[in-house]
């Protein structure tokens, strides 16, 4: 099947989709109220499971359709619960605290990041030549963009939230690509993923356990300095 | 240096002529000394009057060198002592051990009038006596202070020349 | 390639054989457990040498989704080599902590279960065909090892596991974005053919048809990624705080095994890079990695105040050391690298042995907190400095057969200038580890309490460990012997060879 | 140990008589492969070295008999000799790089042997490690890069390659080498570890380390430079030349004002392997300028300068180690009056002191002449360099001889005459039978080198000879004959000379002199009482004038403390006085460099500060880095 | 080995033995008479030297066989050198032994044996006195050997019969500037080395300042004898070398009598001269103190430096 092939309503809801993962990833950066990051972060799995959906359909692969039922349960609707969970047992701190680097400066960094991601992606591109590889930049972006959230938010759920959105970027790069990269694969990744978040939550716990806190910057015990 | 030239020429030789060679009996050691003493000079508790003496006797003018004596530093070296005033109680014990340290053949000058018969400090409540009450006193030599003549005369008795 | 059974059942047993005996160790008592982890990795060790045997008589073996080349059973070699001398000494030191009072005994029971775990992922990442499955396989033993390394549930022990996890999750995920569009590149390799999608072997032999410009992408992020696993800077900073939290058995796999892996999959990926790309790029990565991570590594060391820390950043320097190694490339360099990760894993797993044992007698990891160990503890000492003194590359041990050859290729190539630069590193790094040991070990016996209560012998278990790896790293400096042929057909496997 | 050494030492000298044997194990030193190759240059090292380790292992059979040394130390000591032994036999730049690195660890592992007795140890066996294992990087890199043309690196294929070596990168590898094997060779300034080290090591590891295993940085200067390199440029000779020279005179001096024997040794070694790399130095120039008979004679001086050297060290730092073991001090302030308490260690450190001093008929005097007439006879050389660094050169050995004078006197006179300065002297007992024997029997080579050098002379010349491509400098049997050069020196007349002269001045004396018994007597007091040892001079005393005059250069630290009656300023209670001389090339060039490292340290703890934002931060900059270069360099 | 070197040898150690203590005297009796003493006659020392050799011998108790031998040695090796220099003949006894650094380091090695006799005796004014005399040593060292350097350059060889045979043949190189600069330098060396002022001053009494003296003060009898029979063979030696480098004329070719006639004569009238020269001086210096000695002999040694310089550049 030739992905150029795209029929333009497939393309256009796809731009869509991509569209608000991009959307939704930059929401991310520019909220700190976190129930509210998570509820940005769902729509973002959403957007995600959506943009699968709407690969399968211009393809007419049943397969891949199940995998976006797939993909939009655990994007969408396991992981956001288990950070909303997560969220309700680590305290009462709702708020990100202060950032390591400023809201603003960060939403400059988000536009050059996009920026980057543009201008990199660009081989991607130009190699592929359908309308899916025409939207890996978006997913590049938001790979780059959840790895500013990872190096600027302190609280630890917020750092997940950095974690997943490059996780989703990353999963969203694989559909856009190609049509993946092997079950066994695939259901290793989700796994994996899926237990390190499982992870860095209990490790949450324990952080709030023992340290009495959820900002990451207190965490200096083990330094040379 | 030039200055110092200029004086070596205008005083020329300022030794007086050698008088006649002492008379008397020249101590033992003196046959074996032939013509050459090396001498030690010890102050056992002098007044300095007599040292005063000893150098003008070793001076230019008295030149005891030209007989054969010669002032040294370490009693090892030396044939002969020269004892200057009375012996004190801490100089007993030092000026016999410096009659030890001479080598054989060796003999001993008492110089000054003190050093013979403690002079006007016998009986002083430190002194051990005269210098024959602690070795044996070889040659005498009178005065108080001594002319450096009669020292120069002492020495060439040892010296035999 | 027929495969039989047997051969097919030695290729599986020793990823079967560690996951049977964490099944194992979660119902097992204590001492059966400890016997189980020497059993097994004498097993693992076993097999590994089977195998290389094949490999070398016959050439690479295939059974379902595994492959068997001469570098996986060499990085087999080093895997149940490095698991004989830590399931020797593990015994002993659990004994120890438990009778301390620091370690539950279910806690004890997990760490069995999750050593092993992390030794069955450990050789799954070795064996994979695929390299998507190797990527999994690596993910797997950051989650496994995450729960050893809090195990100690102090706060600086939780620290260090959030980090570690944050930290390798996030690089390993980059090589994930770099897996894809690899993957992405290989679709587009044969217009028309299947593609050769992830698997090493098919991606080699496709390599000179992948798009350079995505390639170049995929290579940037697959060497960050792996590298932050490997230790290499700049995503090298989770291991000084794990390695020193994690208890000493662990650590000694860690810095033994799972960097070793990690630079496996490296070197993996560079035969990729430069069947696609040519070999400067890849070098010019893998020589700034190096000489960046022996900055980092001179940098904290020289005036370093803990001793697990030390040699943690010893591994990152001898990580960069790899690096550079691989950097520089060809028959002579590779060869050396591979012979380096060996004597490091063997090397490094006594002195993190050795350094456990020190803590359990001081109770403290600092430096300056430690006096006179050889007057007190002679064989221990003895040991520990033996093992500093094979990290700083000194013969016979094999650490200086190999840190001679990669010089030695560096020096007669291009990047030489690279190569004095990392020496003047590592002569600063000697010397700081040099300071530091000889502060520890020398000097009278501190007389404090507590100092004279202390057994001088050591248990029969760690001193075993001890002398083993210390005596195999040097017999290895001496000869490699029989692993001269696997090392030589690893070697040919990296320089692109099927 | 001793057949070890003793092995080495008949191995050596049936390599210098011209037989070579080669043996390669490529099996052994996995991607490297041993080959081993000695020819006569490595044959003389092998004598020397064999000799001083059995010397030294005798020497050790009663240290350890003693119990001087731990279970360690008796391991690593043939480990040491062996290795020593092996470096100068081995073929190829992978076996040398690996011989010397084996030798470094088991020497370290001696010098520390003693870290419990005292602080200074470890911080000794610190400087040693971190010096030597610069040096090594630096011989290593030096080799490599020398070997570069060259298919493999054993030596053969070098020498046959370093012909298509640039000039630069041939004068790179040269340099470095030098650095690295000078700084074996306690070259000025990269000598700091040998006065700690050597010292704090027990004594038969010093004599081994200071009298054997120092030559191997020669032996590697000669080896690269002249042997492998073939020679290389006339600056690159004047190079050693001066820092040999510079360190002669250096090492000598502190010395001179030294006061501690063994210290005073190890600088002592610093100086003689200065003059060493004078000659080598001279034998390069004089080759580069085409003098070649020069060339052999300057060479030959170096190396009978190493053999004896090897021979007198032995003795003396053996020697020190039995006063060592008998009062537990090396202070010369603390020590005198051995002489009769410590007969055969008298004599035998009498023997050495007397070949160190340079004067005849001591070993030192005869290659130290041959030095001079190599000097002396290339003035004549055409440039300018010659005429001034030969004459500075001539005029730095000079110095060298006379401060080397007043060093030994102070060490023999100071340390084993006069009376005991302290109880321990005074109740020193004579050493074992076996450390004498050790002792003895390097004393015996000192006095066989004194008056018989014209024994290994003209097999030295034969090997200076083919190293530098010309007919051997010297021949003779009683006499030392220079060839090509007018000159002659007969060590053996000298001795039978003085002897005929002590005989018939004995004989006149006995003529001439009344026959008086000699008497005992005490000792001229000035008749003020018995003399106490702290009346005595001491070795700083003794070396108070020299330090004043050459205070420019040593820049001595001292410290007058005067101490007043509480009831008067003008009642003094006590007045304490301390000097200390700190190296001062140490101080200009280690400090800083210490100190850099140190605020290096401090600095680079900001790298792990603790922060999972920043560590995560360092990632994401060189990724965001890494693809922006990516898009740039499309 | 010549007849005319054994002759001459023997000739040398003949007239140097005898000759040196009557050079002591002929100098003591110059400052006399310059002082507007008498002085006691040019026979003195031999006066002084019969007397001790007359004496008893005393050891002082704690000191070795090194305090016994010294004065021995200091004798033997100067007659050595005695015998092998040419002083009287161009030739040489034993050719192998008469190299001038040979010489040089034998004269230097006497001084060391007094010292280490000086420290033996164990008494503050011996270790003072060696002290003094071996920083001296140590400092003079340099000046001679850089000095013989200049010297050898223009015969091309240390051996002092070729150095002497080359002055001969070539008179004109005696006033070249190397020369006179050696020749200063070389003055300065034997002054230092033999005790005379303004370095030490030979006639003190006071211990403080003493150099040689302080060293031998334990010595009596015949020790003392030798060592001050040493001294003054020392100085003799010094200074027939010395002239023997400069003032070469008269020295004896040929194993003839009348030339070894004239040889002896010669040697006499020169070492004569140049002690008298010596000792007129000596009325006019003052002794320098003992840490101002370093700055005239590093003179010496620029001195000595200089001449080797103008050795080359003048060819």
């Amino acid at each position: 099947m030739d992905p150029a092939a795209m029929s333009p309503p497939a393309v256009a809801l796809l731009d869509v989709a991509a569209g608000a993962l991009l959307l939704t990833a930059v929401l991310v950066v520019w909220r700190r109220d976190l129930p509210t990051i998570l509820r940005i972060f769902t729509a973002h799995g959403i957007a995600l499971g959506a943009l699968v959906g709407v690969l399968a359909w211009a393809q007419r692969s049943v397969e891949l359709g199940l995998v976006a039922v797939g993909v939009l349960a655990v994007r969408g609707g396991l992981l956001p619960w288990l950070l909303r969970r997560a969220l309700a047992r680590v305290g009462p701190a709702r708020r990100e605290p202060r950032p390591v680097v400023g809201v603003a400066a960060s939403l400059l960094a988000v536009a050059a990041l996009v920026m980057l991601a543009f201008a990199v992606a660009v081989p991607v591109v130009e190699l592929g030549g359908s309308a899916a590889t025409r939207a890996v930049p978006v997913a590049v972006a938001v790979v780059l963009i959840g790895l500013l959230v990872l190096v600027t938010r302190r609280h630890t759920i917020s750092q997940l939230v950095g974690f997943l959105l490059v996780d989703n970027g990353i999963t969203a790069a694989g559909f856009l690509t190609t049509a993946g990269i092997g079950l066994v694969v695939e259901v290793g990744v989700a796994l994996d993923v899926l237990l390190v978040v499982l992870v860095l939550q209990v490790l949450a716990g324990r952080i709030r356990d023992t340290f009495g806190e959820v900002d990451l910057g207190e965490l200096r015990e083990l330094r040379d300095r | 240096m030039l200055s110092l030239w200029q004086a070596i020429r205008r005083v020329g030789r300022v030794a007086e002529p050698a008088p006649a060679g002492p008379a008397g009996p020249a101590p033992a050691a003196a046959g074996e000394l032939a013509g050459s003493v090396q001498v030690r000079h010890v102050d056992a508790g002098s007044c300095n009057g007599c040292e005063v003496e000893i150098g003008a006797a070793f001076g230019p003018v008295y030149d005891a060198e030209r007989y054969g004596a010669r002032l040294v530093a370490s009693p090892r070296h030396a044939d002969a002592l020269l004892v200057t005033g009375v012996v004190t109680r801490n100089m007993a014990e030092p000026l016999r051990r410096t009659y030890e340290a001479v080598a054989e053949p060796k003999a001993v000058v008492a110089v000054g009038d003190c050093a013979r018969n403690c002079g006007v400090f016998a009986g002083a409540y430190g002194v051990v006596g005269a210098v024959a009450d602690v070795v044996p006193v070889d040659a005498e030599v009178v005065g108080c202070p001594p002319r450096p003549e009669t020292i120069v005369a002492a020495l060439r008795l040892l010296t035999g020349r | 390639m027929t495969t039989t059974l047997p051969v097919a059942a030695l290729a599986f047993a020793p990823i079967a054989v560690p996951a049977l005996t964490a099944a194992g160790c979660a119902v097992a008592g204590r001492r059966t457990a400890g016997a189980a982890g020497v059993v097994c990795a004498l097993a693992m060790l076993a097999a590994a040498v089977g195998l290389g045997a094949r490999v070398v008589g016959s050439g690479p073996v295939e059974v379902a989704g595994l492959r068997v080349d001469a570098l996986s059973a060499f990085m087999l070699v080093v895997i149940g080599a490095v698991a004989t001398i830590v399931a020797v000494a593990t015994p002993a030191h659990v004994a120890t902590e438990v009778a301390a009072g620091r370690l539950a005994p279910r806690t004890a029971r997990r760490q069995g279960v999750l050593v092993h775990a992390f030794l069955a992922a450990m050789t799954l990442a070795v064996l994979a065909a695929d390299l998507g499955v190797l990527w999994v396989a690596v993910e797997a033993t950051t989650i496994v090892t995450a729960f050893l390394v809090g195990q100690g549930r102090t706060r600086g022990s939780v620290e260090a596991a959030w980090k570690y996890v944050v930290i390798c999750s996030t690089g390993i995920a980059l090589a994930l974005l770099g897996l894809v569009l690899l993957n992405h590149a290989a679709a587009h390799a044969r217009p028309g053919a299947d593609g050769p999608g992830l698997d090493w072997a098919a991606l080699v032999a496709a390599a000179p048809a992948l798009d350079p410009g995505v390639t170049r992408i995929a290579v940037v992020l697959l060497l960050l990624g792996f590298g932050a696993k490997a230790g290499l800077a700049p995503l090298h900073a989770w291991l000084p705080d794990a390695h020193s939290q994690a208890p000493a058995p662990v650590s000694a796999l860690m810095s033994g095994v799972l960097l070793a892996v990690s630079f496996s999959a490296i070197l993996r990926v560079k035969v990729i890079a430069d069947a696609a790309l040519g070999a400067g790029f890849a070098r010019a990565l893998l020589l700034g990695a190096a000489l960046a991570s022996l900055t980092v590594a001179a940098s904290l060391l020289l005036a370093q105040r803990d001793y697990k820390r030390m040699l943690a950043y010893s591994s990152i320097e001898h990580m960069g050391l790899l690096a550079l190694g691989a950097g520089i490339g060809g028959v002579a360099a590779t060869a050396a690298v591979l012979l380096h990760l060996l004597g490091h894993g063997l090397v490094k797993s006594a002195a993190f042995l050795g350094a456990g044992r020190v803590a359990q007698l001081t109770g403290t990891s600092r430096i300056d907190r430690v006096r006179g160990l050889v007057a007190t503890q002679p064989g221990l000492a003895a040991a520990f400095g033996l093992a500093v003194l094979a990290l700083l590359g000194l013969p016979p041990f094999s650490l200086f057969a190999s840190e001679l050859a990669i010089v030695r290729a560096g020096l007669g190539d291009a990047v030489g200038w690279a190569v004095v630069v990392a020496l003047v590193l590592v002569v600063v790094i000697g010397a700081a580890m040099l300071r530091h040991t000889g502060r520890m070990l020398l000097g009278p016996a501190p007389d404090g309490p507590g100092a004279a209560t202390a057994p001088r012998r050591l248990p029969g278990g760690t001193a075993l460990a001890l002398a083993g790896g210390l005596v195999v790293a040097a017999a290895l400096g001496v000869t490699a012997g029989p692993l001269t042929d696997l090392i030589t057909q690893a070697t040919q496997t990296l320089s692109g060879a099927p | 140990m001793v057949a070890a050494g003793l092995l080495g030492a008949v191995a050596g000298v049936v390599a210098m008589t011209g037989t070579a044997w080669s043996v390669a194990l490529p099996g052994l030193l996995p991607l490297t492969g041993l080959e081993f190759d000695v020819d006569p240059l490595s044959g003389v090292f092998l004598a020397v070295g064999g000799a001083v380790a059995v010397a030294a292992g005798i020497f050790a059979v009663g240290a350890t008999r003693h119990g001087l040394d731990r279970p360690g130390v008796q391991a690593a000591l043939p480990a040491f000799i062996g290795s020593l032994l092996l470096v100068p036999a081995a073929g190829s730049i992978g076996t040398l790089l690996w011989c010397w690195e084996l030798m470094a660890l088991t020497s370290l592992v001696l010098v520390v042997a003693e870290h419990r007795e005292r602080p200074a140890v470890a911080s000794a066996g610190l400087w040693y490690a971190v010096m030597t294992h610069v040096g090594f990087v630096a011989i290593m890199v030096g080799m490599l890069v020398a070997a570069g043309p060259a298919e493999d690196g054993s030596f053969v294929a070098v020498r046959a390659g370093a012909a298509d070596l640039s000039p630069a990168a041939a004068s790179l590898a040269f340099l470095v080498c030098l650095a690295g094997f000078g700084s074996k060779a306690g070259m000025v300034p990269l000598h700091p570890w040998l006065p700690r080290a050597h010292p704090e090591a027990p004594s038969h590891v010093s004599a081994l380390m200071s009298a054997a295993m120092v030559n191997l940085g020669v032996y590697g200067v000669v080896r690269v430079g002249i042997d492998l390199l073939g020679g290389g440029p006339s600056w690159w000779w004047v190079t050693v030349l001066v820092l040999g020279a510079v360190s002669a005179v250096y090492g000598i001096l502190q010395a001179a004002v030294g006061s501690d024997l063994k210290r005073l040794l190890g600088y002592s070694t610093t100086e003689n392997m200065g003059l060493v790399l004078v000659a080598v130095g001279a034998c390069g120039m004089f080759a580069a300028g085409g003098d070649r008979a020069l060339a052999g004679l300057a060479l030959t001086a170096a190396l009978l300068h190493l053999m004896t050297h090897a021979a007198f060290k032995t003795v003396l730092f053996l020697s020190a180690g039995s006063v060592l073991h008998a009062t537990g001090s090396r202070d010369l302030d603390a020590l005198g009056g051995l002489r009769s308490r410590m007969p055969v260690t008298t004599a035998a450190f009498g023997v050495g002191a007397l070949s160190a001093s340079a004067l005849p008929p001591g070993a030192a005097f005869v290659s130290e002449w041959l030095l001079l007439q190599a000097l002396i006879h290339g003035l004549p050389a055409p440039g300018v360099v010659p005429a001034v660094v030969l004459p500075l050169g001539v005029a730095a050995i000079a110095l060298t001889a006379g401060l080397a004078v007043a060093t030994f006197v102070k060490a023999f006179g100071i340390g084993f005459l006069g009376r005991p300065r302290s109880g321990a002297a005074a109740a020193a007992t004579e050493s074992g039978p076996a450390m004498l024997a050790g002792i003895g029997l390097a004393a015996l080579a000192c006095v066989a080198l004194a008056v018989g050098p014209t024994v290994v002379l003209p097999t030295l010349a034969d090997i200076a000879g083919g190293l530098v491509h010309a007919a051997p400098a010297v021949t003779g049997t009683v006499a030392i004959e220079l060839v090509g050069v007018t000159g002659v020196l007969s060590p053996l007349l000298l001795v039978a000379a003085s002897a005929v002269g002590t005989a018939s001045v004995v004989g006149g004396v006995r003529l001439l002199a009344r026959r008086r018994d000699r008497r005992r007597a005490r000792l001229w007091d000035c008749g003020a009482g018995p003399l106490s040892a702290r009346m005595e001079y001491t070795a700083t005393s003794f070396a108070e004038p020299l330090q004043r005059v050459f205070d420019g250069v040593l820049a001595s630290e001292q410290d007058v403390d005067v101490s007043h009656h509480r009831e008067s300023r003008y009642l003094v209670a006590a007045v304490s006085y301390r000097r200390a001389l700190p190296d001062r090339v140490e101080r200009r060039l280690y400090t800083p460099l210490l100190h850099a490292m140190t605020t290096w340290g401090r600095v680079g703890r900001g790298l792990a500060t603790g922060s999972v934002h920043r560590y995560l931060g360092y990632g994401f900059v060189t990724l965001c880095g890494l693809l922006a270069l990516l898009v740039v360099t499309r | 080995m010549t007849a005319l070197g054994v002759v001459g040898g023997v000739l040398q150690a003949a007239v140097v033995v005898g000759g040196a203590p009557l050079l002591l005297g002929l100098m003591r009796q110059v400052r006399a008479r310059l002082e507007g003493r008498a002085g006691p006659g040019i026979g003195q020392p031999w006066r002084d030297l019969r007397k001790l050799l007359r004496k008893q011998s005393i050891t002082p108790r704690g000191t070795t066989e090194v305090f016994r031998v010294a004065p021995v040695l200091l004798v033997a090796m100067t007659l050595v050198v005695a015998v092998v220099a040419p002083l009287v003949t161009t030739a040489s006894a034993v050719p192998a032994v008469a190299d001038l650094f040979v010489v040089v380091a034998l004269l230097a090695h006497a001084t060391v044996v007094i010292a280490l006799a000086g420290l033996d005796s164990g008494t503050a004014f011996g270790g003072m006195g060696a002290s003094r005399e071996v920083t001296v040593l140590a400092l003079v060292e340099p000046t001679a050997l850089v000095a013989i350097f200049a010297l050898s350059v223009p015969a091309g060889s240390t051996s002092l019969p070729a150095i002497v045979g080359t002055v001969l043949d070539d008179p004109q190189r005696l006033i070249s500037p190397t020369s006179l600069l050696a020749a200063v330098a070389l003055a300065t060396v034997i002054v230092a080395e033999t005790g005379r002022l303004p370095v030490d001053n030979p006639s003190t009494h006071l211990e403080l300042t003493m150099i040689h003296e302080a060293m031998v003060l334990e010595y009596a009898g015949p020790d003392l004898a030798l060592v001050e029979l040493g001294s003054a063979m020392r100085l003799s030696v010094y200074l027939g070398l010395f002239t023997s480098l400069f003032v070469p004329w008269g020295i004896a070719t040929t194993a003839t009598p009348l030339a070894l006639g004239v040889g002896v004569a010669a040697l006499v009238v020169k070492v004569g001269v140049a002690g008298a020269v010596l000792a007129a001086l000596e009325v006019f210096l003052a002794k320098l103190r003992l840490f101002r000695v370093p700055e005239l002999l590093a003179g010496s040694f620029l001195l000595a430096l200089l001449a080797v310089t103008t050795a080359y550049v003048l060819g």
